[in-house]
């Protein structure tokens, strides 16, 4: 392990697929050392810290280690009760009804019961952009401090690991906090760390909860859940936007982690004393959106020219990401990954047959506007290269690059006149068809599909998973063929750790429990 | 050497005419060229721009060709100065650079220097305004060019028109200070006077009398406004508001080489060079100028 | 002077209100839609709309121009969307920080520009002379974002001499500060350095030329104290002119410095907050931008005050 | 005590070196003095700034001697022309708004000289500076000394450059059109100054106008410069009743007098030669009315016209006798 270079470690987290076994698992074996601050050297700091109001990787980074919720996901991205001692299932599927565990102290020293969890949910109703999980409940109910049940109206097979959401997760804050307006509550959570200082921009710390119940009965970390142990003072975050300098603070040993790098950056760590690069599968998911209610790619045949001229490999490599071809919205080796048969539209590289649709189309040189934005150069250079690809097939493109905001805009509102753009979607991949369900119509503006439609009403009313499988099949098939998105690619997180930095796990976050500094 | 009784001297009290002088023009570029940082800051910015205009016969003319399979080669034979992360030909980006450059270094220089004629001219001439828009112009000039670019480039969005807008709206200021400092002591002058006695309108009197005689500060500070607007829209495309990709400006080139500034150091090397290098040029030129046509100008830039 | 001071602010408030509608109606011309990028990727548009809701954005831009104004009148600056913090508190936690830079930059540019200028115009026309401005000429042509890259890669990640980014406050530790800010700060005060240095130079020579220079030759004064009590007094009035400018070319320089050195300061503020349509910090941050400029502008006046003497007893 | 013997002046300028001072021989006993006149361009104050060796050194080359108590000042080290420079030989400017530093007080300024000189403490200086002010009849010298420059008037200020000049006693005193600049009754009194302080201290002025007869009243000995070169030396009296050179008779003819209308002033017609651009002969002949074919053709000698008096006219020379 110790000898282990950079190349060969990266083919070792390749090989590990889907389900990550902990790389430096060995390092376990030693006896940890407590105390320190690790400094984590991180792209951009959170805006704000209210977990129903978190989408963004690096304010759902700190939530993580702050707050927990009834459920989360493990290692594996299943879900497993966290807060939750254990939940049962109604026959009928609508009614849930969790056992809490008993002793769990939040940071300011408070036991959470029922009632924080009745207030977290009912202020979720309310504010969260994630709401629409609880749209379709009837009733809570809190018979006791530690039972907390939820009754739905219609049956929902996914109901749970709706609830293990990452993205505007569900964590249980106090009942204190539940008429707090969005983002303005009090960031106290049960997590194994609390809130230190932080300066807007610059830094944020967490530092250890003393408080900390963990959970007994595992026998050590798991994803989200499982056993936690602090064996660290604090963690600094701080917020470093530029590559080239966090890339510059693990040369200098001033950082101990880091994170977004791109993969020309990350190479240059390669060989570093005292520093290890690591790519971590699966992160994230590439995609082209195409704009199907304006012209021209509001056409079928124009869209499906577009996805047969993506040459993926270009693709890829102008992204400067470290990525794996795949086929399919989900990854491999998960409940919903689907086989060759979804295969057929990926990364086709047809210019004749894209010239043969354009011509079935009637395209006559209509004017495709290809967006992206300054801000992600990955978003900006796939975007360059597919112009490229368009021109050669002879279609007319205006390329049209503005920034992030205007370019988020309009990919969710549909304005703006673009036709072809492309953005990364990081948990949905991950948490299966319920958490697509809003992407997928929201950003190719899809409207009046009734494959969708009745693929989707199919697949919540299934219990059984094959059925559910199969119907997500029919969706992921729709979406390929028609063209409403292309897929790039499977896009890995490149990080680089400091070898002093013992217990890391690899996970699509960084965790900062049970890892321990060996100075 | 300053002996500065001539006025007063009683024997020149009936100076005859002066004989007659070579013209003005033919006298200002003898001393022009006869000035040394004059004559190599027009040789740099003469070469820039010939190689601009150039670009399409010395290069294969297609600055965003890509070729991923050649990314990142140091410069060769073939890539005199390298291939980026897309393959693309640095040399070529670096001179089709060049024309989006010089083109938003001139135009907001000239740009800058019409809105502050307007401007200077009208607060010289309608007095009753002249307070209210120098005033607005000091308030302006208090705040950073680049800032001002920023935020008038933010709002008109990532074009290379906004860009050339912005630059321009913030140099105006400038221009216009000088422009009217100018104006007040021509207007001042017997032969504007003669001008107004003899029916002449304003618009006669300013753009026959006065404004030539703003025009040797205003060229001066067109030069300095020139190299300061090459580095300003470097600054912008750095921050990302520049002219959008794929315009190879070059502060685009050197923005999107950044992330590789140790292994391919020559994408962002020779656009940085470009720049300073024209910045250069174009200082040298106008300390050239200032120096010729306008020796009391010095404070001003 | 009271009286002057007074009514240099009394000037600047109106212009500072018509600087901030107009950044106010800029801004709102933008395209894009702050409710978006808080509401997450995730969001669907009644979600979006309800963020809009809360943060009054559904409002008619009149109708937001004027709820900010009677606000400011209060002194309410308004609430970040983005950092969910005020506005005046968001800039007053970055300000020392671009302060901080600011002034290492200016007391290394006044003092090495001074001396390049004064050295270039006592040995005028000297090899020395040609080398010190040619250097100035570089300084103030090359662009520093593009010299900062390299410094970080030579001090920083070569030579391992000063740290790569990053900004420790003065009350943390007094080395660590000025640690964090020497290569940023350096590298800011290179075009201000030539600029200044030229600018001495100039104004120099013209002073060596006054009649007062030759009385003071004629006196049997050295060449050491012509320049430095007879020369340089008189040119420092120039200096004092232009280092107002320096001063706001240092903190609009900055906002550059501060990205590539991931320094929280107001530049970084400010560039975030326009990429982020934050509207509130950027109308605050830009109108609080104008009300430093012009305190700047003050001070300098009294400083000339100060150094010329006809200044003042008028 | 001064003796300029052979002194020639060249300044640099774009195309070469052009001659503003050429061959100009004067001496000045201790305890006299000597009037320098000539129009603009003459070459008057070159050769003052000449003798404390004043001109920028880069674009200047001198040549001759200008013997100082037996020294020459054009061959000693800068360091040693400097302990001379306030201590030994003082000058006044024509211009006292731009020759007092704007930034520091008169009393600075004239107790500089002290301090250089004599050593004296900032104190001893300020209170010798209140005497110097005393002596040039400023009044409330004591509270004036604490001034700046621009609060006095042009009068007060050229007694400022006096004070400054007489503070180490000098014992010669070059005083550059010390009133030009200055209202005609305020001339009067600095010129009445001048030759009490004189007297006061004992040394020998050098007074440079354009006016003849300002000059030939104060001095004993007069020069009469045109364009570089010396065309009349003679005393005081002479130049002034009887002036041999047609440029001295020319300046006479131009001072205008009380009772005289002042349109119906006399102006020598044409205009000085331009220093690069001189005739080949005469430098006055294009401008005089007896110039003779041969006053273009070469240049003429400085003779004796009379015993203590030269001229540079073969003209005059032949057509006239010396009077007496």
């Amino acid at each position: 392990m110790k000898h282990l270079t950079p190349r060969n470690l990266m083919l070792a987290a390749v090989s590990a697929g889907a389900l990550m076994t902990a790389p430096f698992a060995s390092a376990l074996a030693q006896e940890a050392k407590m105390g320190g601050t690790v400094i984590y050297a991180n792209n951009s700091g959170p805006g704000q810290l209210d977990p129903q109001m978190a989408a963004s990787l690096v304010e759902l980074e700190v939530i993580q280690h702050v707050f927990e919720a009834l459920v989360a996901m493990d290692a594996g991205y299943a879900a497993k009760p966290m807060l939750a001692e254990s939940w049962e299932v109604s026959e009928d599927g609508k009614t849930f009804t969790f056992k809490l565990r008993q002793g769990v102290k939040f940071s300011d020293g408070q036991e959470m019961t029922s009632a924080d969890v009745l207030a977290t949910f009912e202020r979720y109703a309310e504010v969260s952009p994630g709401k629409a999980t609880l749209a379709d409940v009837k009733e809570y109910r809190t018979p006791d401090d530690y039972t907390f049940i939820i009754e739905l109206n219609n049956l929902n097979a996914v109901f749970i690991d709706q609830l293990k959401t990452p993205v505007y997760p569900f964590s249980i804050l106090p009942a204190s906090q539940r008429d707090k307006p969005a983002r303005e509550i009090d960031v106290i959570g049960t997590g194994p760390f609390k809130l230190g200082e932080w300066v807007k921009d610059s830094h944020l710390i967490i530092e250890k909860n003393e408080a900390y119940v963990p959970r007994e009965d595992a026998e050590g970390p798991d994803g989200y859940v499982g056993k936690k142990t602090v064996n660290v003072d604090a963690v600094r975050y701080n917020f470093v936007p530029e590559g080239n300098s966090r890339v510059a603070a693990m040369q200098t040993g001033e950082a101990d982690i880091t994170t977004a790098l791109s993969k020309d950056l990350l190479a240059r760590l390669e060989g570093v004393e005292g520093v290890t690069p690591i790519t971590v599968f699966p992160y994230c998911q590439n995609y082209v959106i195409l704009h199907s209610s304006n012209a021209p790619t509001d056409k079928r045949e124009i869209r499906q020219a577009i996805r047969k001229v993506a040459g993926i490999e270009d693709l890829i490599i102008a992204s400067g990401e470290s990525a794996r071809k795949d086929h399919s919205m989900s990854y491999p080796g998960t409940d919903y990954h689907t086989g060759e048969e979804n295969a057929k539209w990926y990364d086709e590289n047809d210019i004749d047959g894209a010239m043969a649709l354009l011509k079935e189309a009637g395209y006559n040189g209509e004017e495709i506007v290809v967006q992206s934005n300054t801000n992600y150069s990955w978003m900006r250079d796939t975007m360059l290269v597919l112009a490229e690809q368009m021109k050669a097939a002879g279609m007319t493109v205006k390329v049209d690059i503005t920034d992030w905001t205007t370019n988020a805009s309009n990919l969710q509102s549909g304005g703006g006149g673009w036709n072809v753009s492309t953005t990364g979607f990081c948990s949905n991949a991950l948490l299966g068809p319920q958490q697509w369900q809003t992407m997928i119509y929201n950003f190719p503006h899809i409207e009046g599909n009734t494959v969708l439609d009745d693929a989707y009403t199919k697949f919540y009313a299934s219990m059984d998973l094959a059925d559910r499988q199969a119907a997500w099949q029919t969706i992921e098939a729709e979406v390929l063929e028609g063209a409403y998105m292309i897929k790039v690619s499977d896009r890995g997180s490149n990080r680089a750790i400091a070898d002093d930095l013992k217990g890391f796990r690899e996970f699509n976050m960084n965790i900062f429990w049970d890892v321990w500094l060996d100075r | 050497m300053t002996d500065q009784t001539a006025i007063q001297s009683p024997s020149t009290m009936t100076t005859t005419a002066p004989p007659p002088m070579p013209s003005r023009s033919r006298v200002l570029i003898r001393k022009l060229w006869r000035h040394r940082s004059f004559r190599l800051g027009a040789g740099i910015v003469l070469v820039i721009v010939v190689l601009a205009l150039l670009a399409p016969f010395i290069t294969d003319g297609s600055p965003n060709k890509m070729s991923l399979r050649d990314r990142f080669t140091p410069p060769s034979a073939e890539h005199p100065f390298g291939t980026d992360n897309f393959g693309r030909d640095i040399f070529t980006r670096v001179l089709y650079g060049a024309r989006i450059s010089l083109w938003i270094g001139f135009a907001s220089a000239m740009l800058a220097a019409a809105g502050g004629a307007i401007v200077g001219m009208a607060s010289a001439w309608f007095r009753r305004l002249d307070g209210i828009i120098m005033r607005i112009m000091d308030a302006l000039l208090a705040f950073p060019a680049i800032l001002l670019a920023i935020g008038i480039n933010a709002a008109l969005g990532p074009q290379v028109t906004s860009v050339i807008i912005a630059l321009a709206s913030a140099y105006v200021p400038r221009m216009a200070r000088i422009v009217r400092a100018a104006a007040l002591v021509i207007r001042e002058l017997d032969y504007v006077d003669a001008a107004r006695v003899s029916g002449a309108g304003a618009t006669r009197i300013i753009f026959r009398h006065i404004l030539p005689n703003c025009m040797a500060p205003l060229l001066v500070s067109v030069t300095f406004v020139f190299a300061y607007a090459i580095l300003a829209e470097a600054a912008l495309s750095f921050l990302g508001i520049g002219p959008p990709p794929p315009h190879p400006s070059w502060g685009n080139i050197i923005a999107e080489g950044r992330d590789y500034s140790v292994e391919a150091w020559w994408i962002m090397l020779f656009p940085g060079l470009a720049i300073s290098l024209a910045a250069l040029g174009t200082n040298l030129l106008g300390d050239g100028l200032r120096d010729v046509l306008d020796p009391r100008l010095k404070m001003e830039q | 002077m009271t009286k002057l001071i007074a009514f240099r602010i009394a000037q600047a408030i109106p212009v500072m209100f018509v600087v901030a509608v107009l950044t106010f109606l800029l801004m709102h011309l933008l395209p894009g839609d702050p409710a978006t990028i808080i509401a997450g990727d995730a969001a669907d548009q009644e979600s979006i709309a309800q963020i809009r809701r809360d943060l009054g954005l559904d409002q008619p831009v009149p109708v937001q121009l004027w709820l900010w104004i009677t606000n400011l009148a209060q002194g309410d600056f308004g609430r970040s969307l983005m950092l969910n913090q005020p506005v005046a508190e968001a800039v007053m936690q970055r300000l020392p920080v671009t302060l901080s830079l600011a002034f290492v930059a200016f007391v290394i540019t006044i003092p090495v520009g001074i001396a390049l200028g004064v050295i270039a115009a006592v040995w005028r026309d000297t090899w020395v002379d040609s080398a010190v401005m040619i250097l100035a000429l570089v300084g103030v042509s090359v662009p520093n974002f593009w010299i900062a890259i390299l410094s970080v890669i030579l001090f920083s990640v070569t030579l391992g001499w000063l740290p790569s980014a990053g900004y420790v406050p003065l009350h943390d530790s007094f080395s660590g500060w000025l640690a964090s800010l020497l290569q940023p700060a350096v590298v800011l005060a290179l075009f201000q350095i030539g600029y200044l240095a030229r600018m001495t130079r100039s104004a120099m020579l013209e002073v060596l030329d006054q009649d007062y220079i030759r009385t003071a030759r004629a006196k049997g004064v050295t060449p050491m104290r012509t320049i430095l009590k007879h020369a340089f007094r008189n040119s420092l009035m120039q200096v004092v002119t232009v280092s107002g400018y320096i001063l706001s070319l240092l903190i609009g320089g900055s906002v550059v410095i501060e990205q590539i050195f991931a320094m929280p300061g107001i530049g970084r503020l400010l560039v975030q907050a326009i990429m982020a349509r934050d509207y509130p910090v950027v109308q605050g941050t830009m109108l609080l931008l104008g009300f430093a400029f012009v305190f700047i502008n003050i001070v300098i006046d009294i400083v000339y005050a100060w150094v010329d003497p006809r200044v003042r007893y008028d | 005590m001064l003796d300029v013997q052979n002194l020639s002046v060249d300044f640099r300028v774009d195309s070469g070196w052009i001659r503003s001072v050429s061959d100009v021989s004067f001496a000045l006993p201790a305890n006299s003095t000597l009037g320098i006149v000539g129009e603009s361009g003459s070459g008057k104050s070159v050769t003052a700034l000449s003798i404390l060796r004043l001109h920028a050194a880069r674009t200047t080359r001198m040549s001759g001697k200008i013997m100082f108590d037996g020294n020459d000042l054009l061959a000693m080290p800068e360091r040693r022309l400097r302990d001379l420079r306030g201590r030994d030989i003082a000058m006044i400017f024509q211009d006292p708004m731009h020759s007092l530093n704007p930034v520091l007080t008169i009393g600075d300024q004239i107790g500089e000289t002290l301090r250089i000189h004599q050593g004296l403490s900032a104190t001893e200086a300020r209170n010798r500076a209140v005497e110097l002010l005393d002596m040039v009849r400023i009044p409330d010298a004591k509270s004036r000394v604490t001034e700046f420059p621009h609060r006095l008037s042009g009068g007060m200020r050229q007694r400022v450059m006096i004070a400054m000049a007489i503070a180490c006693r000098p014992r010669l005193l070059i005083a550059d059109e010390p009133t030009t600049a200055l209202d005609v009754t305020v001339q009067a009194q600095i010129l009445e100054l001048l030759r009490e302080l004189r007297q006061e201290i004992g040394m020998s002025v050098i007074l440079i106008s354009h006016d003849l007869g300002l000059v030939a009243e104060f001095s004993e000995r007069v020069i009469v410069m045109y364009a570089g070169e010396l065309v009349e030396d003679a005393p005081a009296r002479t130049v002034f009743d009887t002036p041999q050179h047609p440029y001295s008779e020319g300046l006479l003819r131009a001072i205008p007098s009380p009772d005289e209308d002042v349109s119906r002033l006399y102006a020598i017609p044409g205009r000085i030669p331009d220093p690069g651009n001189r005739p080949p002969g005469c430098n006055f002949a294009p401008r005089c009315a007896l110039a003779e074919p041969a006053c273009h053709a070469a240049p003429p000698p400085l003779e004796a016209f009379a015993p203590g008096h030269f001229i540079r006219c073969p003209v005059r020379m032949k057509t006239t006798e010396p009077a007496e």
